[in-house]
């Protein structure tokens, strides 16, 4: 019964190719813009009458609201056509609400990009025509998303997120900075963000493929500065570098500060190191500061700057230090009672020297130095001889390293690599491309199409079906992104589930 | 070199009969045997399974055990698998179509064994418990205020 | 790739599906004789990608042929959000291989060349419907502001707090609405049509699948479809399962009132699945609560069995 | 632009104390010799795998540094013969049922014949073997059943010690995943109530040398908890107290009866349930519904299982050439790093790539254990899953320096989006671990763990967004 009756609507609909009638239209003004609730969900069918009137009651609201079309006013349409030719839509009367956070201006015309006012449509403020007929939301589907626009998979990505009040313009790379304002950690410079506004037009669509291969010169992407990754963890000991020639405040085990050098030694090693002149980021746990608090200090002399780092012209030379120490606090630090304590407590798994009865027996150094001569002499012997007398050996000898932190140094020999290392040197991938940039729904008030700033993620967006991306892609990607995160939004038959892959440093744990 | 000499000695872990009894079968893969050994002493000295017997198949190259929960219930088959092994569905048939209930155990180089049912045909998944679960989540919430 | 499809396409119009013998599947029992009148299921590709567009399509096909899909599009009653979505309805490429493969639908193509002349007179058409529709809103809206006016009166009628003046006054006021009422064109309510309306730039041509669609089937997709017909043979509705880790969830009823039972996995006999990929998959559905479900169709023997084995975390931990 | 590293989750309950990081001692100073003499553990192959039998080595290797697994546990070697344990005088003894017992001597007759023995021999030392022994307990007896209520209770608080040890204490992977279900939004998995009345030892700074660096935590012990676990000498022991033999115990019952039986099996007494046959006469309804008391005859296990310490060969590599604490047998001979690099290499595919992981993450002071519980290859705990849950849920992956390679677990998004779902269900995090191995590298540079040092890694951390509609759908499906 009910099917029938279902049929004769469809048949209906179809007849009128679900074209509204003028009176339909009319009275379209004051329908309902409530969602019906969709109620719990059962387990299992059990044909009761209860639950069928349930699932026809879903289903009616269903059908309802699936078939429902859109009616508006004509006064609040924008009109607008669609330029194949161009793969735009320029706009015929003056834009709406939503200009502040799409579109761009073309030769004096207000024009859209095809997801643009294709999300516009869907959302009821824009009717695009063509050729003096409008376009249905299906023929905007048909026309506009293209492997050279928008595709159906990157459309619905642009969909989810706009719906969700995000703000998403195309991804250009040239609005990437240059390799000189990434490396001194530059914000994005006046005219480069102008470009936004004129980039639109010089990469529309249609020219983009072939734009892509050219303006990703070497000079114009490189890496974004690297966040200082000594913010925000408080307990996350950093590994330091082996060679440096300055004890540890041995009191700390919470933070131990690393050793930096800000200067050229530090820098032009992390570059020897990586290949890559100037590509890197700051890395700060290769960079050390001067140390100007120990006594040594007086008489330190800090080198002059890397001039890599400098413009061309300026010169800096090398600066003494005297004058400036008499102006630092040398006071010895204070603790508190419960510092103290804290202090204590660590100590407590420190074994002191002097526990050791036979160097308690020792009455000069000459005697403690012989005991500890015999001692290692005896130990090596005690070393089981398939392990130690062998071409390989093991990387540490049990006893022989004072703390846990000296041990995991001694064994540490494989290196950590930077997902910017050597990312310059790969080659553009076509199967992957960062196609917009998102920005948080809650910037949208003061989102300044000229000013976009620097966007929340980037998208990348590929299909179910294809390849999970490799580190090969991760790095050329977020190489490409910049200081900018890369999200992969993965869309599988309409369902859209988002990834991102970070770099990550395990942070060392010495306990 | 007193300590060598201990080295020396066996362990019960060669000398179990019944580790000799699965070595018997004649399976080729040795470590697939001794898999199928440790998942042997789990289902009998940690599990207390009863009538545990080592069975060899011959499609699958593959030691196989055989043994039941408890007394008087139903005989399962357990097909212990060294973890970093691939297995297709037709392995798996292979032992299902034989009628029994069966376990796929996984054995990690660390004798970590993770066990994981499978039968034939389509089995519904328990019904949730709807009170049951409304009284957990009740729980959870007195718990996350305390 | 939906553009410009070779006009060669439109005369190749062979009938029903290859498989149309084998089909057992679904509530079949209406008959084939009303099947024939109906109008076919359009399926319009984008980029490959199956869309059904009308709603009474959308309809038929889960009434009819359990195709359950997803909603890909902004809903219309409320656009700006995620939580219920409209049309287009994305279907599978095995539920659009079965609708093709039964007769039931058939392939839209999209941007035929259209002569001068017809283009002419849709244009006209249109434009001529546009006015009608105003002229008929009009006087909808006239009859309304009437009725409202009309409604005052009795009410006022009514109570008898109405004397002579203002009935007086009331009637001036209904007749120069009579007279002067215009509705601002700015207020005529249009339609922006969702799917492809008639005066549309396309005469809808309905093409039977052509060998190129959908995608030449490889061993894969051809696992997929065959376990897909088998389990829908059996009455249950599958969506995609991708976000955990399978190839459809299976649902005892139609997805809108009931919970999904099993994760199905499509794969051939032979394929080798590491473990891990076991384990993780059977943990997954363990948190989710359903049956893993590994779907192979036996290569050998009858055409379009297909073995099931069920996957459960044990508990045995 | 890194991801963030999010502070490892600190167990609400730590039951145990933290002995040491790794099983190697420290020198506080340069040169200065430890207090405790290096401890060079031993292990053997059996079976192609790495299985360490002598328990002060099982102690120290699991004890310091959570290495291996109990080949008869959960995790932690603590395995026993039996749940039920009996005081006969001072002796605390496990009881076996009789066909248990039987089966044992089957077992041990079973391993005499297959060293080939003469049948005479044989059936000389099973006898030798099955005799009972008279414990010198002369209450025993006759005061059998006047001891009966102090016994019962003695053993029902040792069972109960030792059944809260046992689910609450040990089983660290399921622990693990329970508490971490529960504890963070995981409807889905049950919690366990029970373990509220436990000590606390984290952020106790006694204990814990970490407390320092999260001093919100809680930081006292609950001292009634305290009261509640029995064993009291045991209490910072690592290895579960409730469950074992005290010291005393162990060495009385760990006569060495092997050597004159001429097996190598290390005996122990455990007491036989035998019914008691001059009580068989007894019709008395009463007797028989009251339990009817099993006599307990003192015998010697005649094979007996102890719990072995099973390492994954990336522990057991780690122990030899990182730490140099572990010498590896294989049938009495003794292997040299290459020997074992070589023969790991052999046994398990992808070690090399696998151990570099391990090796990496070890030596960055994590503890890594495996991972197929989660679909993935290591979990890393902080300091180790008695003190925090895992962190992370790691794939590992090797790639050569074009950053590609033909990848040992090949990914589509639909087996990614399980694990990634996974992990997140149990509130880790998903890492992938590159283990990038230059491509001019050959065979034979693989052929010795020198090359791990041209090795480089690459942590990835995975996330996933789950955005406002997914999460509306999450009840729905």
């Amino acid at each position: 019964m009910a099917t029938k009756q279902a049929h004769a609507e469809a048949a209906r609909a179809e007849r009128s190719e679900e074209l509204l009638s003028p009176s339909e239209l009319f009275h379209a003004r004051s329908r309902s813009h409530k969602i019906p609730v969709r109620g719990q969900k059962e387990f299992l069918p059990t044909g009761s009458e209860q639950q069928k009137t349930h699932l026809q009651k879903s289903l009616q609201e269903h059908w309802t609201l699936v078939a429902e079309e859109r009616v508006e006013r004509l006064g609040n349409l924008v009109n607008a056509e669609w330029i194949p030719e161009e793969k735009l839509v320029k706009l015929q009367s003056p834009a709406g609400k939503f200009w502040q956070t799409m579109g761009f201006s073309h030769c004096g015309k207000q024009c859209l990009l095809p997801e643009e006012a294709l999300y516009l449509m869907e959302c009821g403020n824009v009717q695009v025509f063509y050729q003096d007929l409008p376009l249905s939301i299906q023929e905007g589907y048909e026309r506009f998303l293209s492997p050279e626009t928008v595709t159906l998979h990157q459309y619905q990505v642009f969909g989810h997120l706009k719906r969700l009040g995000y703000v998403v313009n195309r991804f250009d790379p040239s609005t990437v900075p240059s390799l000189y304002e990434r490396q001194l950690n530059l914000p994005l410079s006046r005219d480069r963000q102008n470009k936004q506004l004129k980039r639109k037009r010089s990469h529309s669509p249609g020219s983009r493929s072939c734009e892509k291969q050219t303006s990703i010169p070497q000079e114009d992407t490189a890496v974004g500065p690297c966040e200082d990754v000594l913010t925000g963890e408080p307990h996350q000991t950093i590994q330091s570098k082996k060679e440096q020639d300055e004890p540890m405040d041995s009191g700390s085990h919470v933070d131990r500060a690393p050793e930096r050098n800000w200067w050229t030694a530090a820098s032009s090693q992390s570059r020897s190191m990586t290949g890559l002149p100037a590509a890197l980021p700051w890395d700060f746990r290769l960079i050390s500061f001067p140390d100007l608090g120990s006594s040594r200090a007086a008489r330190t002399c800090l080198a002059a700057p890397d001039p890599e780092l400098l413009p061309g012209a300026l010169q800096v030379g090398e600066c003494k230090m005297a004058s400036w120490l008499t102006k630092l606090n040398l006071k010895e630090e204070k603790l508190s009672r419960r510092e103290r304590e804290r202090q204590r407590e660590r100590d407590r798994y420190k074994r002191s020297v002097n526990d050791d009865r036979e160097v308690r027996r020792c009455t000069n150094w000459a005697e403690y130095l012989e005991l500890m001569k015999k001692r290692r002499r005896q130990r090596c012997k005690e070393r089981p001889a398939h392990l130690w007398e062998k071409d390989v050996t093991p990387l540490s000898q049990p006893g022989l390293c004072t703390s846990h932190r000296e041990l995991l140094e001694e064994v540490s020999i494989i290196q950590s690599s930077h997902l910017l290392e050597e990312a310059s040197k790969l080659p553009q991938l076509d199967q992957w491309r960062i196609i917009f940039n998102v920005y948080q729904p809650d910037t949208v008030a003061d989102f300044k199409k000229s000013h976009p700033g620097n966007p929340y993620t980037r998208m990348c967006v590929c299909s179910f079906d294809g390849p999970v991306p490799d580190l090969r892609v991760m790095k050329q990607l977020s190489f490409q992104s910049a200081d900018i995160p890369v999200t992969f939004a993965v869309v599988d038959h309409g369902d859209i589930s988002f990834y991102c892959f970070k770099e990550f440093k395990l942070p060392s744990d010495f306990y | 070199m007193e300590e060598e000499s201990r080295a020396a000695d066996s362990s019960w872990i060669k000398q179990h009969p019944a580790y000799q009894d699965l070595m018997n079968l004649d399976v080729g893969d040795s470590a697939q045997v001794y898999a199928a050994f440790l998942v042997y002493l789990d289902l009998t000295e940690v599990r207390r399974w009863k009538d545990v017997v080592g069975v060899a198949s011959s499609e699958l190259q593959a030691v196989l055990l055989e043994g039941r929960e408890k007394e008087g219930e139903p005989v399962q088959v357990v097909y212990p698998l060294p973890s970093h092994r691939t297995v297709s569905h037709k392995d798996l048939r292979c032992i299902l179509d034989r009628g029994s209930p069966m376990l796929l155990c996984a054995v990690a180089s660390d004798s970590t064994l993770v066990y994981q049912r499978l039968c034939d045909g389509l089995l519904t998944p328990d019904p949730p418990v709807d009170i049951q679960d409304q009284g957990r989540r009740q729980h959870r919430k007195r718990r996350l205020q305390t | 790739m939906d553009c410009e499809r070779p006009a060669e396409d439109h005369g190749t119009r062979q009938n029903g599906g290859a498989g149309e013998g084998g089909e057992a599947a679904g509530a079949e029992s209406e008959g084939d004789r009303e099947r024939s009148r109906e109008p076919r299921v359009n399926i319009s590709l984008v980029g490959g990608t199956p869309l059904l567009w009308r709603a009474g399509d959308i309809r038929r096909v889960r009434e009819e042929d359990g195709v359950v899909g997803a909603l890909v599009g902004s809903l219309a009653r409320q656009p700006r959000q995620n939580v219920r979505l409209g049309r287009p309805l994305e279907i599978l490429q095995e539920e659009a291989s079965l609708l093709l493969q039964r007769g039931r639908a058939a392939v839209q193509h999209t941007h035929n060349q259209e002569d001068e002349e017809s283009h002419v007179k849709a244009v006209e058409a249109y434009q001529s419907r546009l006015e009608h529709s105003y002229e008929e809103q009009c006087v909808l809206a006239l009859e309304d502001k009437k009725a409202v006016l009309q409604r005052v009166m009795n009410a006022k009628q009514n109570d008898h707090t109405c004397d002579e003046g203002t009935e007086q006054a009331m009637r001036e006021r209904l007749s120069s609405l009579q007279k002067g009422f215009t509705l601002p064109r700015s207020a005529m309510a249009v339609q922006l049509c969702t799917a492809r309306a008639g005066f549309g730039h396309c005469p809808e041509e309905a093409a039977f699948l052509a060998a190129d669609w959908p995608m030449p089937r490889d061993e894969r997709s051809e696992t997929r479809f065959r376990v897909y017909r088998d389990l829908r043979g059996r009455g249950f509705y599958l969506t995609a399962a991708g976000k955990f880790g399978g190839d459809y969830l299976v649902y005892p009823g139609d997805p809108l009132r009931f919970h999904a039972h099993f994760i199905a996995l499509c794969l051939s006999m032979d394929e080798q699945l590491p473990l891990c990929d076991v384990l993780a998959v059977a943990r997954l559905g363990s948190n989710v609560k359903k049956t893993v479900l590994l779907c192979s169709p036996r290569d050998s023997g009858v055409e379009g069995e297909v073995v099931y084995s069920s996957l459960q975390w044990s508990g045995m931990v | 632009m890194e991801a963030v590293f999010q502070a490892p989750k600190r167990r609400p309950k730590v039951y145990e104390s933290f002995e040491s990081p790794l099983p190697v001692p420290f020198t506080s100073v340069q040169g200065t010799s430890s207090l405790q003499e290096a401890l060079i553990c031993k292990a053997e192959i059996i079976n192609q795998h790495v299985i360490v039998r002598e328990a002060d080595h099982i102690q120290a290797l699991y004890g310091k540094g959570y290495f291996g697994k109990g080949v008869l546990s959960k995790s932690r070697p603590e395995h026993s013969i039996s749940e039920r344990w009996e005081y006969i005088g001072n002796e605390c003894l496990p009881v076996i049922p009789l066909s248990r017992y039987q089966k044992l001597v089957s077992w041990a007759h079973s391993a005499l014949l297959a060293q080939g023995l003469d049948e005479e021999v044989i059936s000389e030392t099973m006898q030798k073997l099955t005799q009972p022994i008279e414990l010198n307990l002369r209450e025993e007896h006759g005061a059998e059943h006047d001891n009966e209520p102090i016994n019962n209770k003695k053993h029902q608080e040792m069972a109960a010690s030792q059944t809260q040890s046992c689910d609450n204490f040990s089983q660290d992977q399921s622990m693990e995943n329970e508490i971490a279900a529960e504890g963070l939004n995981d409807d889905r998995m049950d919690s366990e109530s029970s373990e509220a009345e436990k000590p606390r030892r984290q952020g106790d700074p006694m204990y814990d040398p970490l407390a320092e660096l999260y001093p919100q935590e809680p930081e006292q012990v609950d001292p009634n908890a305290l009261a509640k676990v029995k064993c009291k000498r045991h209490d910072d022991w690592i290895i579960h107290c409730g469950c074992r033999l005290d010291e005393s115990q162990m060495t009385s019952v760990l006569v060495q009866s092997g050597k004159e039986s001429g097996s190598c099996l290390v005996h122990g007494y455990v007491l036989v349930e035998e019914p008691d046959e001059e009580d068989n006469g007894d019709p008395n309804e009463d007797d028989i519904s009251c339990v009817r008391m099993a006599k307990l005859v003192c015998r010697i296990n005649p094979f007996n299982m102890v719990e072995h310490l099973q390492l994954s060969y990336e522990e057991a590599f780690f122990l030899v050439y990182a730490l140099g604490c572990l010498s590896i047998y294989y049938d009495g001979e003794a292997l040299s790093v290459l020997q074992l690099w070589r023969m790991f290499c052999s046994v398990q595919p992808n070690f090399e790539t696998n151990y570099a992981a391990y090796h990496y993450f070890r030596s960055k002071g994590w503890v890594p254990k495996p991972g197929i519980k989660y679909g993935t290859d290591l979990m890393l705990y902080r300091k180790g899953p008695p003190f925090y849950h895992a962190s992370y849920s790691v794939v590992v992956e090797k790639v050569d320096d074009s950053f590609q390679g033909a990848t040992l677990r090949p990914f589509s998004w639909r087996s990614f989006a399980a694990i990634s779902r996974i992990t997140g269900n149990v509130s880790k995090e998903l890492m992938l671990c590159y283990v990038i191995v230059p491509s001019d590298m050959n065979k034979e540079d693989l052929s010795s763990p020198e090359f791990l040092k041209r090795v480089k890694v690459q942590e990835v951390i995975v996330s996933r967004w789950i955005s406002s509609r997914e999460r509306m759908e999450q009840d729905e499906i």
